[in-house]
């Protein structure tokens, strides 16, 4: 194809979400290998240097973003369309996101709060999804993170998550503390 | 010492606790625990006297740390003791890991996040594709397709629907069926009355229901020209309708 | 200001409409003069030849949209959109998940609106299947959810789907609605 940079370059910009290689390898109906040959020259081209917008990895996929930075003056423009989340939201979603599958009685056992209602608004926001039920007595729902969830924190997959700190104020004689095991938490409900 | 504090500043008994132990400068692996106890019982206690509701698990805490307490003051049983582990020590990992997440949901904060920090482009893929209005389509996931059950179920009460299936052949219920339908949709089409492949009983009953409700003068029948549509429309505000629609055995059919 | 150019790209990338001269103007504080230059300086830099969107002037602003010629292609962005489906097309796969075997005629009652287009569309993508016909006068055909449902929605079999019940238990405000359990609903048909 003459204009496979084109292509891609619109498609790109035109999607809702990040695409990823293999949506556009299906999308251009292109060998994959040039596929991403031309993505990453446009990478190359859209570096966040001096501009106000780049080429993102993200969420497993390739979408343009406004560089870092920009959020307060760009701020005029989005009244209410960010996602504002609790302090109650953050924690549910750190602990499912580090933890994931993992449980309701998980999370309020690691909580110490009932956290339905939080889970529910979660859910409702497309940050969380039902992964299937637990291999356990009373088969409980199993939640992870959603794709979206990575579209709002910027991330390219899981993998990208900072590692959680070693405990603060770290105290030699702790270290054997282990975090608690799922497995641990489970006799505890 | 008086602290201001309410306890809907704190995502739990946890983040409380937490706070109490930094406030006052204590080592989290060597909890001194009868301070902290009063401290937490007295907010417990302040908050009682300002008629606050409480929750649950905030007084649940409160009764593990007077646990623990009581346990650290009972005199020393050697032979237990080489075996028992410290008192406070499952308090203290949980709060270690309690702390681990809170200090992930501060660097969550803390990311560039999307709509806030950093922008996509606004572009409307429909505005240069005829016609193809993809405004309507929704993520789809378990959790969505159970949500989408439930609301049918929040906004119609599930008794109307038993109801009708139990005994889907009865005049009365399809006359309450179509008059609702009617005043949800102001007008319908004589076919859109027949709704789907209905079976011949089915059929029927619904033109008694509807001739039913003609009768009854609560539907009025419009036509422009000979065999053109046949359109129904109530002829009573649809408030009225609960007080108009007739009883069940008042209908010679049943 | 320094990076003007990088403010102003940023902006007219994240609206939603096009921006104007005077908008661009009392967005970045900045004099009209230099406003303008930086525009003009924009417009050129992105050019149509050869890219796949552009700095267009539009409804008296100025806007990136896609080059002519990308519609083609853009459309099966909108066609092949794998993860999505109208609210009326979910709701009417959730009916169906939930009470199989159901009817149309079932549906179309749960739904209050004709659903022969939505469930026709659900067949052709592969989400449903005719599972016989039921047993009642007239015969109505009974539908069920189909193997590349479970796939789609990550479910080894149907036992995985959350029954209400769990789900309600997230919000104890939604208990008063007061599902049905599938089960339950068994009985009623």
């Amino acid at each position: 194809m003459d204009n496979l940079r084109q292509v891609i370059e619109a498609f790109i910009f035109a999607a809702e979400t990040p695409l990823s290689l293999d949506r556009l390898t299906t999308l251009t109906e292109q060998p994959r290998g040039q596929v991403k040959q031309t993505v990453e020259s446009l990478l190359s081209d859209y570096q966040p240097a001096g501009r106000g917008f780049y080429l993102a990895e993200v969420a497993g996929g390739y979408q343009f973003r406004t560089v870092e930075g920009m959020g307060p003056w760009l701020k005029q423009l989005a009244k209410d369309r960010a996602t504002r989340l609790s302090r109650a939201a953050l924690e549910t979603l750190a602990i499912i996101a580090y933890r994931q599958p993992a449980t309701r009685a998980e999370v309020e056992f690691l909580r110490g709060v009932d956290s339905g209602g939080v889970m529910k608004t979660l859910l409702d926001k497309n940050l969380l999804r039902i992964l299937g039920k637990k291999d356990v007595p009373g088969r409980p729902l199993m939640y992870g993170t959603s794709r979206h969830f990575l579209e709002l924190f910027g991330l390219r997959d899981l993998k990208d998550l900072p590692t959680l700190k070693e405990f603060t104020a770290l105290d030699p004689e702790m270290i054997e503390a282990e975090p608690l095991e799922p497995a641990q938490l489970e006799d505890k409900n | 010492m008086a602290i201001e504090i309410h306890l809907k500043n704190f995502t739990g008994p946890l983040d409380l606790l937490l706070h109490l132990i930094k406030s006052h400068e204590m080592d989290i692996y060597d909890i001194r625990i009868v301070e902290i106890t009063e401290q937490y019982l007295n907010i417990i206690d302040q908050m009682k006297q300002l008629d606050l509701d409480i929750a649950g698990e905030f007084l649940l805490m409160a009764a593990t740390l007077i646990h623990i307490k009581s346990r650290l003051l009972l005199p020393i049983n050697d032979e237990l003791e080489a075996e028992d582990e410290d008192p406070r020590a499952e308090l203290v990992r949980r709060l270690l890991e309690y702390q681990r997440y809170k200090d992930a949901a501060e660097m969550f904060q803390q990311l560039p996040q999307l709509e806030r920090d950093v922008f996509t482009s606004q572009f409307q893929l429909s505005n240069i594709l005829d016609g193809d209005d993809m405004s309507d389509d929704v993520a789809i996931g378990v959790y969505q397709l159970a949500d989408a059950f439930h609301r049918l179920f929040k906004d119609k009460p599930p008794e109307v629907f038993h109801e009708v299936v139990r005994e889907s052949l009865s005049v009365a219920d399809y006359v309450a069926q179509i008059s609702h339908r009617l005043a949800e949709k102001k007008r319908l089409s004589f076919r859109e009355i027949f709704p789907g492949k209905l079976g011949r009983l089915e059929l029927i009953v619904t033109f008694l229901a509807t001739l039913e409700l003609v009768k009854l003068r609560i539907v009025k029948i419009d036509q422009v020209d000979d065999f053109s549509e046949i359109w129904l429309t109530l002829a009573v505000p649809a408030d009225q309708l609960p007080s108009l629609s007739p009883e069940q055995d008042l209908l010679a059919y049943g």
